[in-house]
């Protein structure tokens, strides 16, 4: 059984609105954008789309800007370039972290923020950090453009809230300010294989180390990336020390429900949940006092 | 005196002959192979582990566009190819025509003019399968009532097999003061060659000859197969082994892709290709391991070991394929007393038929080996434990010591040489073994979790003695032909097939050394059965032990002839005549000389009156004996008492092959192989659940070590010649995965010991460690 | 404006810069990249290891940056400029890399090998004095079950050298 | 793996019984049905697609009622393929008249799904299996009351 895609129609999108256009029209259409998770899953026989919509020739969608009131993430920036850029390195440790994590080096010279976070698998890092950093998600649609939270974006495995002719232009982070720090731990069988279980997490701590705000995304942690926002809430006014970490990770551990499988039995999944979210929240508020790094 | 040529003989590190089509992607490899009017066959495959066939329509298929030709077990049946025997006398399934017996195996072979168009079609045919009782675990497999797999032998009952003195070894136990035991599980695992199987297979109906490009390791015994089950003369069957990606075992056997290629280029007449995409290698080809084991050692309370027993069930999956010697359904497992002087021994063995691929793979294992040095390695370290010695101290105390050497083992082996006190020494030194036993203890103060593992391994290679190794009746021989051309340049052929190990340079090498001839001046060709001396192949580390030694014994009968000659050329009397490497000269003239290469023409222009012509010579080398291998392994870790995961710090190896040829590629042998220990130790499993599902299926689901993972391997060698070897070389080919998953496991073991942990199955997952750690209660949170 | 749609079984014409030739071919939109090197253009020295884009034996340079060329379609190619293994020597002189994994004994059965080079090619384009973990990381994904990658590193190290000492090899080598 | 449910009816066992024991209407129960054949009162093929979000595929199945004990025991046994897998549910339902009137029927559907697919996505199939066992009684509970 030679794994190989089903016959699909390929087109090129110049445009966001051609793009739309074309979804719109399409029957059964799919979005290629980096193409390192749909391509395997055509070729393994799980997804037979129809047509493809290539939107890589679309110009001005890979860039990173933090010009403004947040960090803008276009759709088809390469993950390499989060892994290589200093503003990212610098001021988004959270990301930096994640993208460092993600498959291989040559999955992510092709691999896209957009793509990474639309395939919406429990297993892809990025919907946790966008999670844990409340990332806006920003989509156009053939009836015009609209913004997400990230909370909401994430319906199930493999499913967001995108309509089936709208694209994930840009996603919007909120700007690290002084005392904000994050990390991504992943806990992986071997490098560059889905999480078996992956924890992001973001906090803001005044100059007292007392929580502003707190982030906690969850990879692998259930059939779809999940937000423990009793952990989040929890640790907000709290001055942080280990029990609170203790009582906030035990919190997020709560918030999971993992499956079973090859990567381990849900129960060790489960205990891992609250081992990583203690060390990532550990790691982030070192990161919150030492200022942006 | 001229100045010697430089001929990097025995001993050099010389940089490999092979690699320069390598590095430019000139390499052959059977998917690199394409002929005029080539068509692709691809299969059908059951999702069910074990079900009845209803029915196949293949209508829908045949009308696909492209397809050329579709293949049932109903098709072959008629040639008496439905079914083949394997190299262990049972027989297996080429296409199915009653049932399926193993998820993923060959139902259908659907050829076509394209790859795409073959995979278009194979997902036309329809099969209607009627699900069947599935049965999975050995044991259980072997018990009253179990569903069976082969209803042609009525029983799930492979073989059972003994070794050893069980009333002595008995008695032993009894005597006792102290006996350990333990039940492991040997995982199966894939051998995971980075090239999947294939061939390009085209039968030419004008000549009526088979050519059959193949990803095989044994291409001679291949062909003598073939040409018994199909009836086409052998010398009309010509099987090419090109360069071959990998094979570590894998690529000795014979798979259905390859008979319904040949099928089909019988039935379409044009060339047919077929090659696995890994999705359908790994949970269609042969298996390795897959062993569970009762094993047992005894002791008196001074710490001399006295006896060691196993009772094991191992598991064939659907059909029995190992490629064991004939004589040995078990391998060579019995070399399990290792590098300790026993009193007595036993070993007994059942085989179960399950519902998967056929298993026993020799994986870079030397035939079971693995297992061996595996169970007599772990108990050991048990033992250390329970009697609260140094596992290094009983190790030292209890090694047969250098001057028992040749020395018989109560398993009946003849250990040819060894110095196994010097090996462990060297590497407890090279890894400051007292000093890490220090900083364990101030580490345990604190809580934290660090083990030393030494694995002390003896292995056996090189069948074998014609005396006790054959397969399918054929000794275990192997051969060389060399032939040098009248301009002093030589083209040397062998029996056996490198699949990385480096024969175009290590074997040129060889007969440099002999014959005092440069490497450049030396073509090595393996692999072509129309031009190769009948050779049994590569595999079990037996080329150098064998092909290796066969090259020497040539090249000698070529000296013989050629001081000849020069006695001819120097006007001398041949006992006159003095061979200096490259050259011969009168005794006491050594100015007057004649080289090999002035030899070798004249061996052409200027033979001496009466002598044929030519410088040739072939040799099939029959061993007098095995080599006996062996080193000692030293691995550090640490553990996560958070996530279980364990951190291997340091691992050294200390080697002992004999006599080296090349020390480049022993030291990439012994890193691979050491890699693969690791994987095995760590993170590699196939497994399936009660309805035969496959997991670890592909590179996603099976993990093997990427560079990040795997540990900085330290190496280093004593050198400790065979004495039966031309060379005193003894292979070094597997040493490093035989020896090394012991060492590991009992690092990780040794860290959890005060903790009372006996023993953790492969892999060591950090799930399983984690779980240990709770039900201890020594898990952390954070 | 209305976009070109290439319909499912379409032979669609191809044209891109090989090893620095123009290159011309064909491929239906679903064929993948590396199908198109080895059995369009001919070049065989790209392998297939694997169909999960786990193995990296496919590994060829697309528009200056290494990907798994299975896990592309060959109609994303299209005017695009592709270095394989058959490009990396110039003018019969071997490349530093191919130079380091000879002398270093970086490979044994040379299946790997060359998505393993192309990996190390675009690694010493963006980081010319890497440090061994970073060598070990920017080849993590490309799987070699023969060396243990010992000498692997060894051989990217010795190119990485050798390329910093010879600036004839800079300005990539496509 | 196994999964159950139970659901209570005003109607008698009796009455439960002769709708569920019939295999066209019960047939309009299932999810997703792309086509439907009826070959005998025992016996329809269908076409059903089910997958999560973009993984989707054609599922052929083959219905066979497999057991008849009137006003008490039914069994239904599904059979077929899809996404590269096989596909076996072996359904019991048990009718029990309840004192209070009406009555109760609890079922037991044993799934096993066996393929690539099956084996690469651990728990994705299955998951959808139950997904649509339980949508079926769903609806057919809906239709009895």
């Amino acid at each position: 059984m030679f794994v190989i895609p089903d016959r699909f129609s390929y087109t090129v999108a110049h445009s966001v609105e051609e793009a739309v256009e074309l979804l719109h029209t399409l029957e059964d259409s799919k979005v290629l954008a980096g193409g390192q998770s749909l391509i395997p899953f055509m070729k393994l026989g799980y997804a037979s789309p129809k047509s493809l919509v290539d939107i890589n020739p679309i110009p001005n969608l890979d860039y990173l800007d933090d010009s403004g009131e947040s960090l803008k993430i276009g759709a088809l920036t390469r993950i390499s370039r989060l892994c290589g850029s200093e503003l990212v390195a610098k001021d988004y440790p959270l990301i930096h972290d994640a993208a460092l994590q993600i498959a291989d080096p040559l999955v992510r010279n092709l691999g896209t923020f957009g793509g990474n976070v639309c395939h919406a698998d429990m297993g892809n890092d990025l919907p946790a950090v966008c999670l844990a950093m409340n990332a806006e998600m920003v989509a156009s649609g053939s009836s015009g453009q609209r913004v997400l939270a990230a909370e909401d974006f994430f319906v199930d495995r493999f499913t967001t809230l995108l309509a089936p002719d709208e694209l994930l232009t840009e996603v919007r982070i909120p700007k690290n300010r002084r005392g904000c720090g994050g990390a991504y731990l992943k806990l992986e069988r071997r490098v560059g294989d889905y999480a078996i279980v992956g924890v992001a997490a973001q906090l803001e701590v005044d100059d007292d180390g007392v929580c502003r705000s707190a982030g906690i995304g969850l990879t692998s942690a259930s059939t779809k990336p999940i937000k423990a926002s009793e952990a989040e809430s929890w640790l907000v006014g709290k001055s942080i020390s280990d029990e609170v970490l203790d009582k906030a990770s035990t919190l997020a551990m709560n918030a999971s429900n993992p499956l079973s499988d090859i990567r381990g039995p849900a129960e060790y999944k489960k205990a891992m949940v609250k081992v990583l979210t203690h060390r990532a929240l550990n790691l982030a508020y070192k990161r919150a006092r030492g200022g942006l790094s | 005196m001229t100045e010697m040529p430089v001929i990097h003989g025995m001993g050099s590190a010389v940089k490999r002959k092979e690699d320069v089509r390598f590095i430019q992607g000139r390499g052959t490899y059977v998917d690199d192979i394409s002929l005029p009017g080539m068509v692709y066959l691809d299969f059908v495959r059951s999702p069910y582990a074990h079900a009845r066939i209803r029915s196949i329509n293949t209508e829908k298929a045949k009308g696909a566009p492209g397809v050329v030709a579709v293949i049932t077990g109903k098709d072959l049946q008629p040639l008496g190819l439905d079914w083949i025997p394997t190299l262990s006398g049972d027989k297996m399934m080429v296409l199915p025509t009653e049932k399926v017996v193993f998820q993923m195996q060959e139902v259908v072979g659907v050829v076509a003019e394209s790859r795409y168009a073959a995979a278009d079609a194979v997902k036309l045919v329809e099969v209607d399968y009627e699900p069947l009782p599935v049965v999975i675990d050995p044991k259980k497999a072997l018990e009253e009532g179990s569903p069976i797999v082969r209803e042609d032998k009525r029983t799930n009952h492979v073989f059972h097999w003994e070794a050893g003195d069980r009333e002595a070894t008995d008695r032993l136990f009894e005597q006792a003061d102290v006996v350990v035991g333990q039940d492991m599980y040997y995982q199966r695992i894939h051998v995971s060659y980075m090239e999947p199987c294939g061939c390009v297979a085209y039968y030419d109906s004008v000549k009526g000859t088979l050519t059959i490009w193949m990803t095989t390791q044994a291409p001679h015994v291949v062909r003598t197969v073939a040409s018994l089950i199909t009836k086409i003369p052998e010398n009309k069957i010509r099987i090419i082994s090109p360069d071959i990606g990998g094979g570590f075992g894998g690529k000795v056997y014979v798979y259905p892709g390859y008979i319904v290629a040949a099928v089909a280029s019988i039935a379409t007449g044009r060339p047919v290709k077929w090659v696995n995409d890994r999705s359908d290698d790994h949970p269609s080809t042969a298996f390795a391991r897959d062993f569970h084991m009762r094993a047992e050692l005894a002791a008196r309370k001074d710490g001399t070991l006295l006896a060691f027993r196993v009772k094991a069930v191992s598991d064939h999956g659907a059909f029995f394929g190992d490629a064991n010697p004939s004589k040995f359904p078990f391998g060579l497992f019995s070399i399990c007393t290792g590098s300790y002087d026993l009193k007595a021994a036993f070993v007994e063995v059942d085989g179960a038929y399950t519902n998967k691929p056929q298993g026993g793979i020799a994986y870079r294992c030397s035939f079971r080996v693995t297992e061996a040095v595996y169970a007599i390695e772990r108990l050991v370290d048990i033992m250390a434990h329970k009697l609260g010695v140094d596992p290094a101290e009983l190790r030292l105390k209890n090694f047969i010591p250098p001057e028992r050497f040749p020395y018989r083992s109560v398993m009946g082996w003849v250990y040819d040489s060894g110095n196994y006190a010097g090996a462990l020494k060297k590497a407890m030194e090279k890894i400051g073994y007292e000093e890490l036993r220090r900083e364990q203890e101030e580490k345990r103060k604190r809580g934290e979790l660090m083990g030393i593992g030494i694995s002390s391994f003896t292995e056996i290679v090189g069948a074998g003695p014609s005396h006790t190794f054959d397969i399918l009746g054929i000794k275990m021989f192997d051969s060389a032909e060399i032939r040098i051309h009248p301009t002093g340049k030589v083209i040397a052929r062998f029996g056996t097939r490198s699949q990385g190990q480096g024969h175009e340079t290590t074997y040129a090498q060889i007969i440099a050394e002999e014959l005092g001839i440069p490497i450049e001046d030396i073509t090595v060709e393996e692999g072509d059965t129309d031009t190769a001396p009948y050779g049994l192949g590569t595999y079990a580390s037996r080329s150098t032990p064998t092909a290796g030694a066969a090259a020497a014994v040539a090249s000698r009968k070529i000296r013989e002839k050629a001081k000849k000659i020069a006695a001819h050329l120097l006007e001398a009397r041949e006992e006159d005549v003095v061979w200096e490497r490259g050259r011969f000269y009168v005794k006491g003239a050594p100015a007057k000389y004649k080289t090999i290469q002035d030899v070798a023409f004249a061996a052409y222009t200027n033979p001496p009156p009466g002598m044929e012509a030519g410088l040739e010579a072939v040799h099939y080398y029959d061993p007098p004996n095995m080599t006996f291998p062996f080193g000692s392994y030293i691995c550090v870790v640490d553990v996560d008492r958070g996530t279980g995961e364990v951190k291997v710090r340091r691992f050294v190896a200390v080697d002992d092959c004999g006599n080296i040829i090349n020390p480049l590629i022993v030291d990439g042998q012994i890193h691979g192989g050491l890699t693969m220990g690791f994987g095995t130790a760590f993170m590699e499993e196939i497994s399936y659940d009660q309805d035969g599902n496959v997991y670890g299926a592909n590179f996603m689901d099976y993990t093997i070590p990427t560079a990040v993972e795997t540990p900085k391997w330290e190496t280093d060698k004593t050198v400790t010649p065979s004495p039966h070897h031309p060379l005193g070389a003894k292979g070094v080919g597997e040493s490093a995965t035989v020896g090394s998953p012991a060492a590991f496991v009992n690092a990780v073991v040794d860290a959890l010991w005060p903790l009372g942990v006996t023993h953790i199955d492969m892999p060591l997952y950090p799930w399983k460690i984690r779980r240990l750690l709770e039900e201890k209660g020594y898990a952390l949170d954070k | 404006m209305t976009a070109l749609i290439y319909p499912a079984d379409a032979k669609v014409r191809l044209e891109l810069t090989v090893n620095g030739e123009r290159r011309v071919g064909e491929a239906e939109p679903r064929m993948l990249l590396v199908h198109f090197i080895r059995e369009v253009l001919g070049l065989t020295g790209t392998h297939v290891g694997c169909d999960t884009s786990n193995c990296g034996a496919c590994t060829v340079v697309l528009n200056g940056r290494a990907v798994k060329s299975c896990t592309v379609f060959a109609v994303q190619a299209n005017g695009g400029s592709l270095l394989t293994v058959e490009g990396l020597a110039r003018k019969g002189r071997l490349h530093p890399i191919q130079e380091g994994f000879w002398e270093k004994h970086g490979l044994q059965c040379g299946y790997c090998t060359p998505g393993m080079m192309m990996a190390a090619y675009d690694l010493l384009q963006k980081n010319p004095d890497p440090t061994e973990e970073e060598i070990r990381r920017a080849i993590s994904g490309n799987l070699c079950r023969c060396t243990g990658y010992v000498k692997i590193v060894e051989a990217i190290q010795y190119a990485a050298q050798k390329l910093r000492s010879d600036p004839s090899w800079r300005s990539g080598g496509d | 793996m196994k999964f159950e449910g139970s659901y209570q009816f005003p109607k008698t066992s009796s009455e439960v019984y002769s709708y569920i024991s019939n295999l066209r209407r019960v047939s309009e129960c299932i999810p997703d049905l792309k086509s439907l054949e009826i070959k005998s009162e025992d016996e329809a093929l269908a076409t059903v697609t089910a997958g999560i979000g973009f993984i989707r595929g054609d599922f052929n199945l083959r219905f066979n009622v497999t057991q008849r004990s009137p006003h008490t025991n039914l069994g239904y046994a599904v059979h077929g393929s899809g996404l590269g897998s096989g596909v076996d549910i072996s359904i019991t339902v048990r009718l029990v008249d309840l004192s209070t009137g009406g009555s109760t029927l609890s079922w037991v559907a044993d799934t096993k799904v066996v393929g690539r697919v099956a084996s690469m996505a651990q728990g994705m199939i299955s998951s959808q299996a139950e997904k649509i066992i339980k949508q079926f009684f769903e609806c057919l509970s809906q239709r009895l009351r």
